[in-house]
């Protein structure tokens, strides 16, 4: 099963390399599609673990494989329904996930390179500063108590960019588990059309929450039809 | 003669100058504390560099960016064991040895083609390697660019970065895809 | 030959080790630290106080009831004063105001947590207030903790660091901060 230690998990595009050589295929569109159960299977294993034990590492990490899920289910819409059309910005986006996983895979002996010497090294050491000089006082020649409360002042303003810049990724992160419950739920509630589900939420939670019903539909706990692309997607308990 | 004596001079002075010091100098630093021209001193640090590859020194000078400070040859670190810093005996997680090593081969970068490559917001990462002094980073234009620190070259025993097994053939990788991208189209997302 | 060979290496490794001790090492010490006996130890002492006789060599070895250490040549003595003067009465950095008013406002503070705060490593700067006696800094458990010197509160005029304006306000930022990071995770922050 899981590792919990998240020094475990690797990141999205190192994932589907992995997928993709294990089905021994090269980086192609099809092949893409072929794994992207697979690794949306990962992506709910990692959200399962996150839930079990919380850890900001491992949302990172699942925040970086949502955005890489959305483009595989994509890809894999267009395979299963060829007649879709893809606007500009997905085609691009999506040629632009192969063309970093060609990438990658030039680049991967490389992270193996610098693991390894990074576990095999030998350091060299340098001295402290003025390691011989004691202590002098020497205090600079402007310098007021104002100063030292603006530098402050600015350094925590700093900090609360950073802080929101945390709680907007965190934000970002509504694991699958819980919205296949959300989901099942509201279809027992009697809500029967795709799009009364995901009004009023962000495109981020929209694209897990077709994760969820992908999922849903793989586990045959739903049906779902759609008479026409772009149209609403039914939804009906089975 | 003469001036071959005051070459030895200057050498002797900057050894001097870089063990008291400790942290790295550059050309014009030295020049200005040594009193002499900056040819004089890029003159001294050839010569000093030359000196230590004797056997019987102890020392390398560690080259970065145009910096230069002394430290200890790696083979000797079996017996400075104890000088190791606590925060670098930890392993990397897979997402800091990634964007490491892109740090590593493909310096100066920026962090919009670390995402790229990555795939993957580099934010968390980067700050990590920047509080551990991993990495460095210096303002160009209105963005960061990232290189490995002295602290880096000097954890891995290099004396400078191109002594990291296999930097030509990962140096290509990295020419190749950039100049094939700017050479492709005028609006990059990932490169602005 | 052999002999010679590993000589030459005790001379090398000797080097390495005294110029990153910087502290006064006797015989036993130096023969523990290097792993040869205290008659190598001795030989290896001699030949790079030879050694250091070069004209091309800025240090010497000095020698205080059978402790030895490195130290630089005398006769740069008075331009390495003014260097070390001059560096001491540099104007403050924008970096460095930024971490003395950290330690200012919110000591006693440790290295990890200016660091997590700052977002980047601040080692050299933590050593330059140190020796500029701005800060100074104590142990506690294994780790050193950071606050304003008595020297330097009295420069400002201050008798504690409560009369700091805006300090209580202040005080409950960091207050809020860490108390926030930690509940977040059970990772320490600092060292995520």
């Amino acid at each position: 099963m899981f590792e919990m230690k998240s020094v475990e998990f690797s990141g999205p595009l190192d994932k589907l390399l992995e997928l993709i050589e294990g089905k021994k295929m090269d980086i192609t569109r099809i092949s893409l599609a072929e794994v992207t159960a697979d690794f949306l299977t990962y992506l709910k294993d990692l959200t399962q673990a996150n839930q079990e034990n919380k850890n900001d590492s491992l949302s990172r990490i699942i925040a970086d494989f949502l955005v890489v899920a959305s483009q595989l289910i994509l890809i894999k819409s267009k395979a299963i329904l060829p007649e879709i059309e893809l606007s500009e910005e997905e085609e691009e986006s999506i040629q632009d996930l192969e063309k970093r996983l060609e990438l990658y895979n030039q680049i991967k002996p490389m992270l193996a390179v610098l693991k390894k010497s990074w576990k095999e090294n030998s350091p060299s050491f340098s001295r402290e500063m003025f390691s011989s000089i004691q202590p002098v006082f020497y205090p600079p020649l402007k310098i007021s108590i104002n100063d030292l409360k603006l530098s402050l002042q600015s350094l925590v303003d700093s900090l609360g960019s950073f802080i929101l810049e945390t709680e907007k990724i965190e934000r970002q992160i509504f694991t699958l588990e819980e919205k296949v419950a959300e989901l099942s739920q509201r279809i027992t509630d009697g809500i029967s059309k795709f799009s009364q589900v995901i009004s009023k939420k962000s495109r981020q939670e929209a694209i897990v929450m077709f994760l969820a019903l992908l999922h849903l539909l793989r586990d045959q706990v739903l049906r779902v039809k759609q008479s026409e692309i772009f149209k609403e997607i039914e939804l009906e308990r089975v | 003669m003469e001036e071959n004596k005051q070459n030895q001079n200057n050498v002797a002075a900057l050894e001097a100058v870089m063990f008291l010091y400790g942290e790295p100098m550059d050309l014009e630093k030295l020049s200005k504390v040594m009193k002499i021209s900056t040819e004089e001193a890029k003159t001294a640090l050839e010569e000093l560099k030359n000196n230590l590859l004797s056997e019987n020194r102890g020392l390398i000078l560690i080259e970065k960016g145009g910096s230069f400070v002394l430290a200890t040859k790696p083979e000797f670190s079996s017996f400075l064991d104890n000088f190791v810093r606590e925060n670098l005996k930890e392993d990397l997680t897979p997402a800091s040895l990634e964007t490491l090593s892109l740090i590593a081969y493909f310096s100066p970068i920026s962090r919009a083609q670390i995402d790229y490559i990555r795939g993957v917001n580099s934010s968390f990462i980067l700050r990590n390697l920047l509080i551990r002094g991993l990495v460095d980073r210096k303002m160009k234009g209105n963005m960061y660019l990232y290189e490995p620190s002295f602290d880096f070259l000097k954890h891995l025993g290099l004396e400078n970065i191109s002594q990291l097994p296999e930097f030509v053939r990962f140096q290509q990788i990295k020419d190749n895809y950039f100049s094939a991208e700017s050479s492709k189209s005028e609006n990059q997302p990932a490169f602005i």
